[in-house]
């Protein structure tokens, strides 16, 4: 059980914003300070994960007095970059932000060039494939990777005795995956595999990152392919076994933990629960893997600074405290992001952290494993692209239509979407100078 | 009923009322209506409503909504009705069974639908219940999307039980406002506690009814977290969707024309509501 | 068969005994009429007997029927109540058609019966209105008409023609008549008119504080009242009553201020154990006459007011230091402050016990 | 009122309703308790409590929560009332009035969000007029976190907006029932329009009052779509706490807490008022 | 100064004519009596007097204020309603004092005039209760008490006494008199009790139709009643109406039946003036005696109903195909089936008009 939380810094408990709308809001007085610095993080804005931040994570730093300034909406976050970055009254100095977000910030020219402080970082071993993408397909370092989440499948104990013939649990196929779901089902009559399908559920995810790279090596290019097409039955096939509660599920840990569900796969952090409440009965093993390989989505969140930051020393010191081993392993523990380091994990670990650990290595290291990236570059339009994953989802797996037809549907949708936003392919497309389009 | 001078006098204060209610009334309503049909340039667009109507869950939210409503409404008013009319005879005890009774009132709509997630999930209590009672032998799957009847049925279960508690709460105090006498004479004439219900009790009860109902179906339009805890976006529902499209599309736009829409029913529901149930003026005596 | 019985019928509210132990037997298809003062329990003792209103002891009878545990509908009574209790939300025709339509008749019987009965009370014009468009009167008819069409086997009417002008209640009182003698449903009437219970009832029932005190065909409670409050109660205006002493010795005879009164044969018996003892002298205002003179059973009167009132002249006089009325033809010529005789028959005296009150035999 | 026998028939109706009263009623709401007090060793545990009540957000959002109450339901109610009483008058035009004053009703907590913040915003329509009219030459932050009282302000204006509908038309249907003979009783005796409503109307219109008090109450503890959109978490309450706790901390059972604490909370409230407000059975006239 | 005027005031309901016109001075102090049939706008001309119904045409003045808009409570008058409108949730001390406390009169005047309307009205037991612990008499009385205790320039009462048995209403009667007299509040009482419109009012107003059709001191609308309708509605039993034809030649007489009827001299010019045209005799009841042959002035009768009453005989009897009523001592020995002669005096006729009904003078 994690420790309560001690009552934050009033400057902190103020910080939230008070509205999503574009509007730069004053600052809090104590921002003019030199000593002080201020850190705008469109991630960990549970309070929870904002009181670790502040009282553990953060506690070590001397560079700098910090204020950690985070909300649940990302967007409050962003907007207020944006609109510091606007009017030139500039009081954040780091950013913290997922990788999808800096075109944005990137456009407003919020950022400053890092490839300095990277020159002082250079013996971090930070993966290079993380450092590449910090660059946003220019020459210039944008950000430094910070932390990164991802999703891994779980597994109960008591399914491993159904796996199919010949199949390992570390280095599963969808179409294992199915014959596994189907054993089970034989077996025990009830189906256990899972998937959060819920309403808020991150089920577009694995569509976006798993499914569609791991059939089609791509995403938006090969949306209506011949590959998507195997790729939509065979999920089909898989998702009869899957429990049908699971369009109800927005977290795999709690129908994990109550037994429904069996093997799920879910984001490391709605997965959690399971290791921590009963760490015997569950491992972590890799993503399946389809005809193109074991895609899996790497959800990486960078740090940068702001152009004009009151307190740039500060804010690089503050990048190299928060890229260290012991404050990457202290990030996993407290707040449940992977670090970027390609170093190994650290072995202070506690269990539950430790298996689920296992398991995000082992899916990285395989031999066939792809990153998959959030989208990127679709700004406030991102709900849409989902909304478009969820819906091809929604009616080729539950409302059993016509698989091509809607394809052809949900990619004029697509195609739509992303030439009024001129958003270029991202990985695992290939890069693209126009907007990326559906063939 | 009232002498001239007295009858201008609502008008007299209906001015400054009525610039109140521009500002305060009409305004965010406008609002709400910009958002919904104002494009990104700022001009005229019905962009929002053809992304809405052409939504794959639009039609289908739509039919939930209505079929919610449908089953929901008149059920609840008749549980409600029963339990009020049973109370209304102020037996020994009626007032902690009244309160016990009005407890739902009081668990969030959040707090009802985890509460109902946990009782009619796999796992959950009810299925341990009927499997503990030998009544079944594996559990029963009261949420599967595969089997929307049941799921449906869950859901008016759930969605009664909080609001049944109001709706009896009005029409108590409805009951409480009627003479006694009507009641009496309805039984010494003859009326079985049926018909005294229909020819009487009912009738006397309309402005009750009438506020029952436009509390219920407002509350039928606008709550969707049990909807939601319970059924996913297998069910969809109007405002469901709205809440939808704003938090996790960050389309507020949308989410207004469903908004809108939700307004537009709720209003022609409310208008009719009131006309049908309106004591009429000859029944009151006015001229 | 649809007699009336009730047996100890008590009803208590918090300190208020509304229905004392009331027993009462009333024949099947007999008009009784309930009078007694305002508060005195007539309409509980009704709502008893229509069960509307729980009996805390006692049993009640229908016929054979022990009903005092029944349901109001099961006792298949018809009432006018005294708050009218007519539905706002139901036209007068749907009103009268009430309880016809509950015992589902076909819809041109309920008609016809309707129409006869908004005859009856002369609603003929108001079918159509809601009670809200009535007069006072108006509705008060609509009760009492959707009460009789039932035509049910026991009838309670709780003041129903209160409300109503003396010519209307006229023609009511002779319409009600009629229907009872047509219908003979098990009538009880509770009424303040006096004259409508005289000329209506089979027999009165005088209630006091809860009780009966006297029960009897009118003519008896108006000439033997069983005591001095039924004699008080009874008569616009009541009967007078004189304070007096038997006289301790000789033929026995009362005094009251100067003179004596012999009383007739019957009476000296019963006067005659009371010698020396004070005595109530009660008399009818109408019983008493002007006389010229001193004569045997006269008293000394002065007159104070002079009331005419139609039919007769109403006196208001002074009686040895006690005031009584007496009524005269309306052509006897007196003004007040006049001194005058009054004379009276000794047969139409009765005599009361000072103490109690109640009537000596 | 009965006789015996049927005064012991509530009691045979209660029996199946008991049962169903037990499994629909009680199991939920005991549910909801378990999520609150259960480990996750699923033994009984205080540390969810222990939990909400040691976070940041508690105290201020206990605090906003009453105070809202505080400023919501009096201002409601008094302006509800009001305007039920103008519109009792049946002036002409009293129904389109009507009609237009319930509006507020049938728009959804979410589509008033969005509404008022459009309108309270830096940028909004009310700082434009202003702006245009002018009366501000820059601006003024209606929202900022900094000026508590604005925001607070608005926040009861936009909360007061929708709900005063419903409060009306519970008044009002509840005016309608009085007889009228009282409210003219009451004016031939020299009442004033003041003394008339305190001490006539009012009384008579105890059983709507309380029930406009019970839905206005349950209405002011269980939304919070308002509040966060025009204050996000500056000013906390506890259903959004709750919400949030939920939602985005995934944390179910200190989520349970807060809606047992407002549960708590609203059936003490709800109580009151059926104390305060209940007919005594002298006045009904029941033995 | 608390005169009223009703200046052709007008009240439409639909297509009832509640109030057509009506045109009424009362003067100050003045104590007027309603009388009319149920619904023909006794109820409205008071509420309009008081402001609760709207006044379609025509002015009422209260003293020399036109209150015609003013609003109720600016009038500053007591009523006591038909329906009683007592407020359910106020105690009877509270109702009583309701009226007092609006005045913001002093804590201990109002407690005091309170208790002596309560006293009154002997509702002192029930000061603590609720109406709805009342019976139906003693919720009357409280809205009684309530409308008294004002002590108003004017007072409105609408059948204040119709639910209580006739003893307390003679004891209302007598302290509604002294309390007139006290106060000289101009008063309007409407009644449907005939002795009480009688012996309470300066005036009677009699209305029918919404028109009012004679207001005179009450023994003129006794004896020389304006028409057939305020002859045949006041009294009870009423006049007698018995059709005749004016003799065509000769000394004026009416023939009716068999009879011939000699009218006084002061009526033969008027008769005169109609010869051999229909009319109409009107006698009341009392005014008929038996006589015991054919004399002048004598009609043949069969008696059809007896009817004992207490202070008289009420005997229904057919007199040349019609029916009449007629008052006779109690004493009077008469079965049904008799034929007797009935005599009159000639100046106890009243002749009218046998197509409008209006008296002839
Ligand atoms: N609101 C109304 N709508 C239509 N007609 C009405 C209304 N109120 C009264 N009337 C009619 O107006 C006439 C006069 O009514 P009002 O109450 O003045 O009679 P009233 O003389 O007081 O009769 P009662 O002695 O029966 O009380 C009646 O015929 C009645 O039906
Ligand atoms: N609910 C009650 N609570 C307390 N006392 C009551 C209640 N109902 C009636 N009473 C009392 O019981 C007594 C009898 O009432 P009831 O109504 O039977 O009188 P009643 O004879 O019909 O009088 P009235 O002629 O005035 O209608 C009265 O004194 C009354 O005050
Ligand atoms: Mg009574
Ligand atoms: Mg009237």
């Amino acid at each position: 059980q994690a420790p309560a939380p001690t009552p934050a810094p009033a400057a902190a408990a103020k910080a939230a914003e008070p509205t999503n709308a574009p509007q730069p809001t004053v600052a809090p007085a104590s921002a003019s300070s030199s000593q002080s610095l201020i850190f705008l993080a469109s991630q960990l804005g549970p309070v929870e994960e904002q009181e670790k931040m502040r009282n553990v994570i953060l506690k070590d730093f001397t560079g700098a007095e910090v204020d950690f300034i985070a909300d649940a909406n990302e967007n409050v976050i962003l907007d207020r970059i944006l609109a510091e970055s606007k009017t030139g009254k500039v009081n954040g100095s780091v950013v913290g932000a997922l990788h999808g977000a800096f075109p944005n910030l990137i456009a407003a020219n919020a950022l400053e060039d890092l490839t300095p402080l990277l020159e002082k970082l250079k013996d971090r071993p930070i993966v290079k494939e993380f450092l590449t993408l910090g660059k946003m397909g220019t020459d210039k370092q944008y950000y430094i990777p910070w932390m990164q989440a991802t999703y891994i499948m779980v597994v109960n104990k008591k399914a491993l005795q159904y796996l199919p013939q010949g199949a390992n649990v570390d280095a599963l196929t969808y179409q294992q995956l199915g014959e596994w779901g189907k054993n089970i089902a034989t077996a025990t009559g009830e189906k256990k595999l899972g998937f959060p399908a819920g309403p808020t559920g991150l089920m577009h995810r694995l569509t976006q990152g798993y499914l569609y790279p791991s059939y089609t090596g791509g995403l938006v290019t090969t949306y209506r392919s011949d590959d998507a097409v195997k790729m939509w039955t065979d999920f089909k096939a898989i998702w009869q076994y899957a429990n049908p509660q699971s369009t109800t599920y927005n977290n795999m840990q709690d129908p994990l933990l109550s037994g429904d569900v069996w093997v799920a796969l879910d984001h490391t952090a709605r997965v959690v629960n399971a290791f921590k409440n009963q760490p015997d009965d569950f491992i972590a093993v890799p993503a399946p893997a389809g005809p193109k390989g074991r895609y899996y989505m790497s959800v990486i969140a960078g740090l940068g600074i702001m152009k004009g930051a009151p307190n740039k020393a500060g804010a690089e010191a503050l990048i190299d405290y928060l890229t260290q081993p012991a404050q990457q392993a202290a990030t996993v523990r407290e707040v449940n992001f992977y670090p970027i380091l390609d170093s190994g994990l650290p072995t202070d670990l506690p269990p539950y952290v430790k298996t689920e650990s296992d398991g995000v290595l082992k899916q990285a290291r395989s031999a066939d494993a792809h990153v998959a990236l959030l989208p990127v570059g679709l700004g406030k339009k991102g709900g849409d692209f989902n909304k478009i994953m969820q819906d091809t989802f929604t009616r080729i797996v539950l409302k059993d239509e016509d698989i091509k037809k809607v394809l052809d549907d949900q990619a004029t949708q697509l195609n739509a979407l992303l030439t009024e936003l001129k958003t270029p392919c991202w990985s695992p497309d290939p890069v693209s100078t126009g907007a990326c389009q559906a063939k | 009923m009232r002498s001239k001078v007295e009858s201008a006098l609502p008008y007299g204060l209906l001015a400054p009322t009525l610039l109140v209610v521009v500002l305060l009334i009409v305004v965010p309503i406008f609002q709400a209506f910009l958002l919904a049909f104002q494009g990104s340039d700022g001009g005229f667009t019905l962009a929002q409503f053809q992304k809405m109507v052409h939504d794959t869950a639009f039609l289908d939210a739509l039919k939930f909504t209505f079929l919610l409503l449908i089953f929901i409404v008149p059920l609840q008013i008749i549980l409600a009705l029963a339990m009020a009319l049973l109370i209304h005879k102020r037996f020994r005890g009626h007032s902690i069974f009244l309160y016990i009774y009005a407890i739902p009132l009081a668990i969030s709509d959040l707090a009802a639908g985890i509460a109902w997630l946990s009782i009619f999930t796999e796992r959950g209590y009810l299925n341990s219940i009927l499997h503990s009672l030998g009544i079944i032998d594996k559990p029963f799957l009261f949420l599967s999307y595969q089997n929307l009847p049941a799921v449906f049925g869950t859901i008016v279960i759930a969605e009664s039980w909080r609001a049944t508690a109001i709706v009896m709460v009005i029409l108590l105090a409805g009951l409480e406002v009627i003479p006694r006498d009507y009641f009496e004479a309805a039984d010494v004439f003859g009326a079985t506690a049926l018909k005294r219900t229909l020819f009487v009790v009912l009738p006397l009860l309309r402005p009750s009814l009438q506020n029952a109902l436009i509390i219920r179906t407002i509350f039928a339009f606008q709550t969707f977290s049990v909807v939601l805890a319970l059924a996913g976006r297998v069910i969809p529902v109007l405002t469901g969707e709205a809440y939808y499209w704003y938090a996790a599309n960050r389309n507020p736009n949308v989410a207004a024309a469903y908004a809108v829409l939700v307004m537009v029913f709720t209003i022609f529901i409310t208008i009719m509501y009131f006309r049908l149930l309106k004591t009429t003026d000859a029944e009151a005596g006015y001229d | 068969m649809a007699g009336i019985k009730f047996d100890s019928v008590r009803r208590v509210f918090g300190k208020t005994v509304a229905s004392n132990d009331v027993s009462l037997e009333i024949k099947d298809g007999e008009f009784m009429v309930l009078l007694g003062p305002s508060g005195c329990g007539k309409t509980t003792l009704l709502r008893c007997l229509a069960g509307l209103e729980r009996v805390d002891g006692g049993r009640i009878y229908i016929g054979d029927r022990d009903v005092t545990d029944l349901a109001p509908r099961d006792r298949k009574l018809a009432m006018v109540f005294q708050s009218y209790a007519v539905f706002p939300h139901l036209t007068v025709f749907d009103n009268i058609a009430f309880g016809l339509k509950m015992q589902g008749r076909p819809k041109d019987e309920i008609k016809r019966r309707v129409q006869e009965g908004a005859e009856l009370l002369q609603l003929q014009d108001y079918l159509a209105r809601y009670p809200a468009q009535l007069s006072g009167g108006q509705r008060q008819r609509v009760a009492v008409a959707r009460g009789i069409v039932m035509q049910a086997q026991v009838l309670l009417m709780d003041e129903p023609l209160s409300n109503l002008d003396a010519l209307l209640r006229l023609q009511m009182r002779a319409e009600l008549k009629r229907l009872h003698a047509e219908i003979k449903a098990t009538t009880i009437y509770v009424t303040h008119d006096q004259v409508e219970a005289l000329s209506l009832g089979d027999r009165i029932a005088v209630m006091k504080s809860g009780r009966i005190v006297q029960c009897d065909v009118p003519m008896n409670i108006y000439d033997d009242p069983a005591s001095v409050f039924v004699g008080g109660f009874i008569g616009t205006p009541p009967m007078n009553f004189l304070k007096g002493v038997v006289s301790a010795e000789g033929a026995p005879q009362v005094v009251v201020g100067e003179s004596r009164i012999a009383p007739t044969p019957a009476q000296t018996p019963a006067l005659a154990a009371r010698r020396g003892q004070p005595i109530l002298l009660g008399i009818r205002p109408e019983n008493l006459a002007f006389a010229s003179s001193a004569q045997r059973n006269t008293l000394r009167g002065h007159v104070v007011v002079v009331e005419p009132l139609g039919s007769h002249k109403l006196l208001t006089m002074q009686v040895s230091g006690e005031t009584i009325k007496v009524s005269v033809p309306p052509d006897q010529s007196v003004a007040s402050g006049n001194d005058v005789w009054l004379h009276f028959d000794a047969d139409k005296i009765r005599w009361m016990d000072a103490g109690s009150g109640d009537t000596i035999h």
